[in-house]
């Protein structure tokens, strides 16, 4: 019975992601001054990828790159608790599982598009790892006081350590906090550091390869990862609330980024890596130092 | 005195009765000079003050068997365009390149030579240009007839035949044709 | 499955690859005054990610061969919208030696839009006809080219060396 | 029992025969110098279990000692002997290949042999001044024999500064005849209690000035590199492992059973440990490789003296072993060196390490030779060189004499890196070929073969060593063994 | 006694191959036989506890088999016969298979040695005939790296040697027991001087600098063990000195430990950006195996149950991942003849088993859930944060991030991309490099579902000196901190990816599209346009560190070398001049003696 419950619970996050990221183009859209497509148009996307007939393949490998894309980010959520609805697994996520199987999306994606041999993909690939170095190591430091704070390395459990409304992890590290948001903002690959997929200038970077079924099985994954990393951010933050409740933050955040998205301008590599270690780790450490002092 | 006339007199006193100097119009003076008087004329000129070489123009007299090379500078501070023009006869059409006077001269020269077919001597790099493998003559010649080259190229032949006919213009000399 | 023919035409991927001298005519229909991404459709940046391919103006042999191997490289089903007069008969370059005459000889063309650089009413107008088009399931040039390959790339090797420029499939 | 005074008076005819024989024809002279040495070996090989206990007293035409000239041996001094005569031996083999020599070269060859041997065995002081003369004169004629600009610069070097050191040793005899009135060692040690402390001092520094010479110490060295540089290859193996050997007993000889170890030797711990940083950072250095092998000698011998001046302290058997170690691990592990440099520069004298680049893969056997007697001298396990340097580490601090044992562990990791840059150096790029033929090569291998063999068991060299120190030690039973015996 | 018969066998093995040095097949054989042996000849005799003294008049040796030498032990001499398969695909001469067991010989005896001179006197040897293999390396080059490994090697020796004479001097006992009763600041010295020679073996930092030279140049096979085994000697001494010979460590100097740990993090972590900008597969793997020693080194700097537990077992996770990649590379060496990644490319097509064997030790060294690399880190970072240091911590987290990054590069650089010209008709790797990756790979995966496998005998060894505390079975971990399941982390990727595999299943078909059909804004490519790159792969991070990536260890030594030359130029100005100064020196060297004893005459 799990295994349905698994898939229609997989099925769900993944809609309700592409309908996050219709809502982003409609809000980019008025931003812009115009309509913009409805807010189910990535599903209709998706669909018409899948609908593709025959697209190009370079290899096993190059197939199986999006593939195990997927499997990063599916397994991620499984071991993510949701508000305070725990996924089927009773096992409380622990923190550093989540963050390593963060990173299998970005290198399953990495090798696929690494053997197409695409310069613009390679050129793509060595953006989104190099970034790696800026953002995961401010997000890292950002969520650890909290961790600590509680004592102890699992979100579940620090989900029901934080009370209510007042005695939430953002308003008691809020140091950490707004240096957590400046790290969602590389994690999620939004506008300053949308460096990974630039479209202007390296043809949407390591995605110039893939197209129809490989694009599709891409885009559920980057719907999933919305849901995922901004889920993370919002458990070890804002404390147990419901489902529902979760999603509403969940969105919350998720229009922060999009604003912003819809506003930057796009940095160069070496000045956004350079840009988290300057203020962004100073107020990491600050927040880090914050538990010591406040403890 | 005006700054045409100037030039005018400046010309005619270092080149003498070899070039032919008029003004046709204000900021315009016309230079028509023999083939091997370009040169000298175009160093003279830059070293006077037209730093810009505007544009190197070929027309192609196909009547009396000669290309009209016309060699178009401007001088920022006189506002004036000097153009130098010289006939070399057609078939085996040569001419030393204006690099060294004149940089800018480089891609028109290319140009030139792939259109019309000028070769310029000590011209490093005359090879292909716009055209992608070009195979037939080149194409700005009056000898090139495009109509006919369309026909058996793209295959439109009926359509321009009977909506209208051009009748062959007689030749009103130099700028009248507009 | 009708979802999926829905979904074909609700979500279009315009390759942005703009030939002639309409291209000028797309960002207006982009951007806030005219925005084509209410009907899905948006600009992509490679030829595997999109599904229409846009003829803007007059082609060409040298875009030819480019426009060529672009549209070989698009996944199927796909689709290509002929701007202006110069797609169907040349146009004003009609006796010119380098543009191509006829864009139907080369690559198939779904949807022509006449006048001398349509306006973005004219080709939001064409979107429109096209998504028509796909719903009742006319649109299927792409398969003619499959088709008739060889006739396309015979048609090919008149203007270009076919054998550089064209994919081993 | 054929007694030792013999091994004397056979070398001294030896070298007196040799112009004779070189008169009947050129190879004979070659033939002599093995002959002889074979026959003092024999002598003194059947003279060893004489002296299992105490020394053993050889007298001259029948007069006791305190009159005349006596030998006095016991093990430790008959070690040494044993030692000379075999590297000697081994040295003259190896000029047996080489037929463009004088006999006049053989004739100082004996002497030399002659003159080291006899410093080890003789009981009497002014004996020991008459044999330090024959060697020192006989090492200048070697020394210059190549008759080369250098050659002739480290002869003449070595001469000034020897015949220097050994007045000062003569006038340090005369001082000691004048306070006790006899020459022979064993009554002298008896009456030094009897002597006045400034006096006694004096005696000693002036024949450290003269041991000094021999032993390389620090302000009396300066002739060394100069001479190990000067002369051919053979020579300075001879005059790092022979001579300086007999400087070394000398100087036990002296300093323990005469003088009874007393605070001058602070001085010579002072000079051992200076000359042993000088010489080792000189050689870092340097550019010529048989300069630095030199350096790299002198630094030994300064190790040697400083844990030499150690036994003073406390008369300590294992210290004194640490000693012979070390000796003998010098004398094979630097014979090699010279030896299979000169194999490997082909005998033409171009040391720099530029020119000698490659010649280790050139010609293979050299380098490897070249390489087994450097890993035993830095003292790198499955070589002698380790024991003998683990040993001398643990004599240091059995003398809690701890922060030397880092100097000396600071200044042996300059000399690996020296070494092993002349190594590396050796062994890439492509060299000159040399052929070395037999004979010499077969003395090379017999060098090797001591310390690699006693690397991998050392047991047996620990065995003698140990039993030559304690007959060192045994001060009392020496003296009473020579005048007791009267 | 069963110790002394497994080393003399090791030997005895040795000069055998070396006498049939010529008989390549029978010497491959005898050698390989050898090895089998002993390692199962380990595996039954040796039992902890087992004690031997050897006494050979001059010095007696005493062996002691404490467990901890037999979980390295294994280590080693199971990676022993994975080099030793592999090396029968290189022409190497009967010398090279008598110093590689002597190296052997040396490193096992370094885990029994119980008294400290017979351990310097393995160790010696174990670095001399492991200089000797270096040599027999394959460029020009490998003489100078050798040179300096050897001189390093020598150094941490000698600085141990010294350790041992001032315990000697202060405890009057040569055996490795405890100092931390002594008074005074000699224990921290005796301390550092002690663990000198493993920080050289396990390349610390400031020690590191011979390790890439002497990995990249020593012939390929040789340095799966090299790194893989060898630097598990550092982490044996690491274990023996700051838990056999300094007790009370944590009591006395918490703050040794504390600069050890960070000193290995930052180790980890400067390693890991040299590895991410190196063009040479080799050079970034040595580089990447100093970096994952630094975790060692951190994890024994925290000094808890914890974090030593995540050492030891990150230790054996390293011996697996490193050499799995060491010998993949040496694979790709044997067939393409070229280790430089801006050369190779495309090799997945060719070489399908070294990619797969490639890919799994990449995704163990970035340390991601299913494979080995995984269970140790989590554990680390629970010790840490239990610790409570989080700066450590960020820093140790900012050195795994590294990881991804060379290991992609690997990975990008020989197998993914166009494959060249010259690569077209490469073969797969031979059959000894085949087995040996097939062999690593089984640890790798297994290790990576149940970590109890392992984690109850390096508990076993762990739990004589510090409380234990960690909570385990055969399928998960738990710390007061976080409890992890890891064979349910392993099913659901499993899971996921069959889900994933199902969805890429049931959409349309896709065709294989060949080289030159790649998007380049639709120009038309040839044959040899050179569409793939992996050198300069991280170029633009050179803008990103500045000017700081410019500073290396070597110029700092090279400085201090400077120091030593100086002095030697003051000492050789001393003998130069001639006979009259010599003179002069004599006379005044006397004239100064006098004077100073001129009270006493």
């Amino acid at each position: 019975m799990s295994i349905l419950y698994f898939f229609l619970y997989l099925l769900l996050v993944t809609i309700i992601g592409l309908l996050y990221m219709g809502a982003a183009r409609k809000i980019t859209a008025h931003i812009q001054n115009r309509y913009g497509p409805p807010v189910y148009q990535p599903i209709l996307d998706v669909l018409k990828l899948f609908a593709k007939k025959d697209t190009a393949s370079h290899g096993i490998m190059h197939s199986l790159g999006p593939v195990i894309a997927y499997t990063g980010i599916a397994a991620t959520l499984l071991f993510l608790p949701l508000g305070n609805h725990t996924p089927l697994l009773h096992f409380n996520g622990d923190l550093f599982v989540v963050l390593y199987l963060l990173v299998v999306g970005p290198l399953g994606m990495a090798l696929g598009a690494g053997e197409s041999a695409n310069s613009n993909a390679t050129i793509g690939i060595a953006r989104a790892l190099s970034m790696m170095l800026g953002y995961e190591i401010i997000f890292f430091m950002a969520t650890l006081p909290v961790f600590y704070h509680y004592g102890t390395a699992s979100i579940y459990r620090v989900i029901q350590a934080q009370g209510a409304f007042p005695d939430w992890a953002a308003i008691l590290f809020p140091i950490s906090f707004i240096a957590g948001l400046f790290a969602l903002q590389g994690l999620m690959g939004e506008k300053p550091f949308e460096l990974v997929v630039a479209p202007h200038e390296i043809a949407s970077g390591p995605m110039v390869e893939y197209g129809g079924k490989y694009l599709g099985l891409l885009q559920i994954w980057h719907a999933v990862g919305i849901i995922v990393e901004t889920g993370l951010f919002v458990d070890i933050f804002f404390g147990p609330q419901s489902i529902l409740w979760f999603f509403a933050g969940t969105f919350i955040v998720f229009f922060a980024t999009v604003i912003v998205n819809a506003v930057m301008p796009r940095f160069r590599i070496e000045q956004a890596v350079r840009f988290y270690w300057g203020l962004p780790l100073l107020l990491s450490i600050l927040g880090i130092l914050q538990v010591y002092i406040w403890r | 005195m005006t700054v045409e006339e100037t030039i005018k007199k400046d010309i005619e006193t270092t080149f003498g009765e070899l070039v032919r100097v008029e003004i046709e119009r204000k900021h315009r003076v016309r230079a028509y000079t023999p083939r091997n008087m370009v040169l000298p004329m175009l160093a003279y000129l830059k070293q006077r003050g037209f730093h810009q070489f505007t544009l190197l123009t070929c027309v192609d007299w196909i009547k009396d068997g000669k290309f009209e090379l016309v060699y178009n500078l401007y001088s920022l501070n006189y506002n004036v365009h000097v153009l130098i023009s010289t006939k070399i006869n057609r078939d085996k059409a040569t001419m030393p390149t204006a690099i060294n006077v004149y940089e800018m001269a480089f891609d028109y020269e290319r140009e030139i030579h792939e259109m019309f077919g000028v070769e310029f001597e000590g011209h490093p790099r005359l090879d292909e240009f716009l055209l992608e493998d070009w195979k037939g003559i080149p194409p700005m010649r009056k000898d090139f007839d495009t109509r006919k080259y369309v026909e058996e190229k793209y295959g439109m032949k009926d359509l321009t035949k009977e909506l209208f006919t051009r009748k062959e213009q007689p030749y009103r000399g130099p700028g009248s044709n507009g | 499955m009708k979802l999926f023919k829905f979904a074909q035409s609700r979500s279009l991927w315009m390759m942005h690859f703009c030939t002639g001298c309409g291209a000028v005519e797309l960002p207006p229909t982009m951007t806030s005054r005219f925005d084509m991404e209410r009907f899905g459709i948006i600009p992509m940046a490679t030829p595997r990610q999109s599904d229409l391919l846009l003829i803007t103006g007059y082609l060409t042999v040298k875009t030819l061969k480019r426009v060529v191997r672009a549209y070989e490289q698009m996944p199927t089903p796909r689709y290509v919208i002929g701007f202006g007069s110069c797609t169907i008969n040349g146009g004003m370059y009609w006796d010119s030696y380098n543009v191509i005459k006829k864009l139907e000889l080369y690559i198939p063309v779904d949807l022509y839009i006449n006048g001398c650089m349509p306006r973005p009413e004219a080709i939001i107008d064409a979107f429109l006809k096209l998504r028509e088009m796909i719903d009742k399931g006319e649109a299927n040039a792409w398969k003619k080219y499959i088709e008739n390959y060889e006739w396309y790339k015979k048609n090919q090797a008149e203007v270009f060396d076919v054998e550089k420029w064209s994919l081993k499939k | 029992m054929v007694s030792p005074i013999l091994v004397i008076a056979l070398s001294l005819f030896f070298a007196f025969v040799i112009p004779l024989l070189g008169m009947v024809s050129k190879k004979l002279p070659r033939l002599v110098p093995p002959l002889a040495m074979l026959v003092n070996l024999w002598i003194l090989i059947t003279n060893i279990k004489f002296v299992s206990r105490g020394a053993m007293l050889v007298t001259t035409a029948g007069l006791k000692p305190p009159i005349a000239i006596n030998l006095a041996i016991d093990r430790f001094s008959l070690l040494f002997v044993i030692l000379i005569q075999l590297i000697g031996l081994l040295l003259s083999v190896y000029y047996l290949s080489q037929d463009n020599r004088d006999q006049r070269f053989y004739m100082l060859f004996l002497l030399n042999i002659l003159g080291a041997s006899g410093i080890v065995m003789t009981g009497d002081i002014f004996n020991s001044f008459v044999f330090l003369e024959i060697l020192e004169i006989s090492s200048f004629g070697l020394v210059a024999s190549k008759k080369d600009r250098k050659a002739l610069e480290g002869g003449f070097k070595y001469m000034v500064i020897g015949a220097i050191g050994s007045s000062l040793y003569l006038l340090g005899i005369i001082v000691l005849y004048l306070t006790t009135g006899s020459l022979n060692m064993a009554e002298i040690a008896k009456l030094m209690p009897h002597i006045p402390e400034s006096i006694k001092l004096f005696a000693a520094l002036l024949l450290l000035a003269g041991i000094g010479v021999e032993v390389e110490l620090f302000p009396l060295n300066a002739w060394a590199p100069d001479a190990y540089h000067g002369a051919k290859d053979e020579i300075s193996t001879q005059l790092s492992s022979i001579i300086s050997k007999a400087g070394i007993y000398l100087a036990a000889r002296i300093f323990f059973t005469i003088f009874n170890g007393f605070y001058a030797l602070k001085i010579i711990f002072y000079l051992g440990v200076i000359t042993f940083v000088i010489a080792e950072l000189a050689a870092l250095m340097q550019k010529n490789v048989k300069r630095m092998l030199a350096y790299s000698s002198i630094g030994q011998m300064g190790l040697l003296m400083l844990i030499l001046s150690l036994v003073a302290k406390r008369g300590d058997v294992f210290v004194i072993t640490t000693v012979i170690l070390l000796a003998l691990n010098h004398a094979f592990g630097k014979g090699l060196l010279f030896l299979s440099l000169g194999a490997l520069s082909g005998g033409n004298g171009e040391y720099e390490i530029e020119n000698l680049g490659g010649n280790g893969r050139a010609n293979p056997l050299a380098g490897f030779l070249f390489t087994v007697g450097a890993l035993s001298i830095v003292g790198m396990p499955f070589f002698f060189g380790f024991w003998s340097k683990i040993s001398a580490l643990i004599s240091l601090m059995k003398t809690n004499v701890i922060y030397l044992i880092a100097l000396v562990l600071v200044i042996s990791l300059v000399e690996i890196y020296y070494y092993g840059n002349v190594i590396v150096n050796l062994f890439r790029g492509e060299g000159k070929k040399y052929g070395i033929s037999i004979v010499p090569a077969a003395v090379m291998i017999l060098f090797a073969l001591f310390v690699i063999v006693f690397g991998i068991w050392p047991h047996p060299v620990f065995q003698i060593a140990q039993s030559a120190a304690v007959s060192l030690i045994e001060r009392t039973t020496y003296i009473s063994s020579i005048i007791g015996g009267m | 006694m069963a110790m002394f018969y497994l080393l003399l066998l090791l030997v005895l093995v040795g000069i055998v191959s070396f006498v049939l040095g010529p008989i390549k097949v029978l010497r491959n054989i005898i050698a390989f036989l050898g090895a089998v042996t002993a390692f199962f000849y380990f595996l039954t005799n040796i039992k902890p506890g087992l004690i031997y003294s050897l006494n050979i008049r001059v010095y007696n040796v005493h062996f002691e088999a404490g467990f901890s030498s037999m979980f390295f032990g294994v280590i080693i001499t199971a990676l022993f016969i994975i080099f030793l398969i592999a090396s029968f695909h290189e022409e190497n001469d009967g010398a090279y298979y008598l110093f590689a067991y002597l190296t052997l010989t040396g490193a096992l005896a370094v885990l029994f040695a119980k008294d400290l001179i017979s351990f310097f006197f393995f160790f010696e040897t174990m670095s001399l005939f492991s200089f000797l293999m270096v040599l027999k390396g394959k460029s020009d080059t490998s003489f100078r790296s050798a040179f300096k490994y050897l001189v390093w090697s020598v150094f941490g020796g000698y600085a141990f040697l010294m350790g041992t004479f001032l315990k000697v001097y202060y405890t009057h006992s040569v055996m490795i027991g405890d100092i931390s009763y002594l008074a005074g600041g000699v224990k921290l010295l005796i301390l550092i001087l002690l663990l000198a020679p493993f920080a050289v073996k396990a390349a610390l930092m400031p020690f590191h600098l011979w390790a890439p030279d002497a990995y990249k140049d020593s012939k390929d096979t040789f340095t799966v063990f090299f790194s893989g085994g060898l630097s598990k000697i550092g982490v044996f001494g690491y274990f023996l000195v700051l838990f056999k010979v300094f007790t009370e460590i944590a009591v006395k100097y918490p703050y040794f430990l504390k600069a050890f740990a960070w000193l290995g993090a930052i180790t980890a972590a400067l390693s890991g950006i040299y590895a991410f900008m190196q063009d040479d597969a080799k050079k970034l793997l040595a580089y990447s195996s100093i970096s994952q020693l630094g975790y060692v080194a951190v994890g024994f700097g925290i000094y808890t149950h914890f974090s030593v537990v995540a050492a030891l077992f990150h230790a054996l996770g390293h011996a697996v991942f490193e050499s799995l990649l060491f010998l993949v590379v040496a694979g790709v060496y044997y067939r393409t003849k070229t280790t430089d990644l801006r050369k190779m490319g495309g090799l997945i097509k060719r070489m399908p088993l070294s990619f797969i064997g490639l890919l799994f030790g990449i995704i163990a060294t970035s340390g991601i859930p299913p494979t080995i690399g995984f269970p140790s880190k989590w554990l680390l970072y629970e010790a840490l944060i239990l610790k409570g240091d989080l700066l450590l911590t960020s820093l140790v987290f900012f050195a795994s991030i590294t990881a991804f990054l060379y290991s992609y590069k690997l990975v990008h650089g020989i197998f993914l991309g166009k494959l060249h010209e010259e690569h077209k008709n490469v073969k797969e790797a031979p059959l000894g490099y085949a087995f040996g990756t097939v062999v690593l790979l089984v640890p790798l995966l297994v290790l990576g579902i149940i970590p109890g496998l392992v984690i109850k005998p390096i508990d076993y060894i762990v739990r004589f000196y510090l409380k234990p505390e960690l909570g385990y079975n055969l399928a998960n971990m738990n710390t007061p901190l976080g409890h992890v399941n890891f064979p349910v982390v392993g099913l659901v990727m499993g899971l996921t990816f069959a889900l994933s595999l199902f969805i890429y299943l049931i959409a349309g078909k896709s065709y294989r599209a060949e080289q030159t059909d790649n998007y380049t804004a639709t120009e038309a490519i040839d044959e040899d346009f050179e569409l793939h790159y992996a050198g300069e792969f991280y170029g633009f991070m050179k803008k990103a560190f500045g000017r700081p990536l410019t500073w290396s260890f070597e110029k700092i030594l090279n400085a201090f070398l400077k120091l030593f030359s100086f002095l030697g130029e003051v000492a050789r100005g001393f003998y130069m001049g001639d006979a009259r100064v010599y003179l002069f020196y004599v006379i005044a060297f006397f004239a100064l003696l006098a004077y100073l004893m001129g009270g006493k005459l």
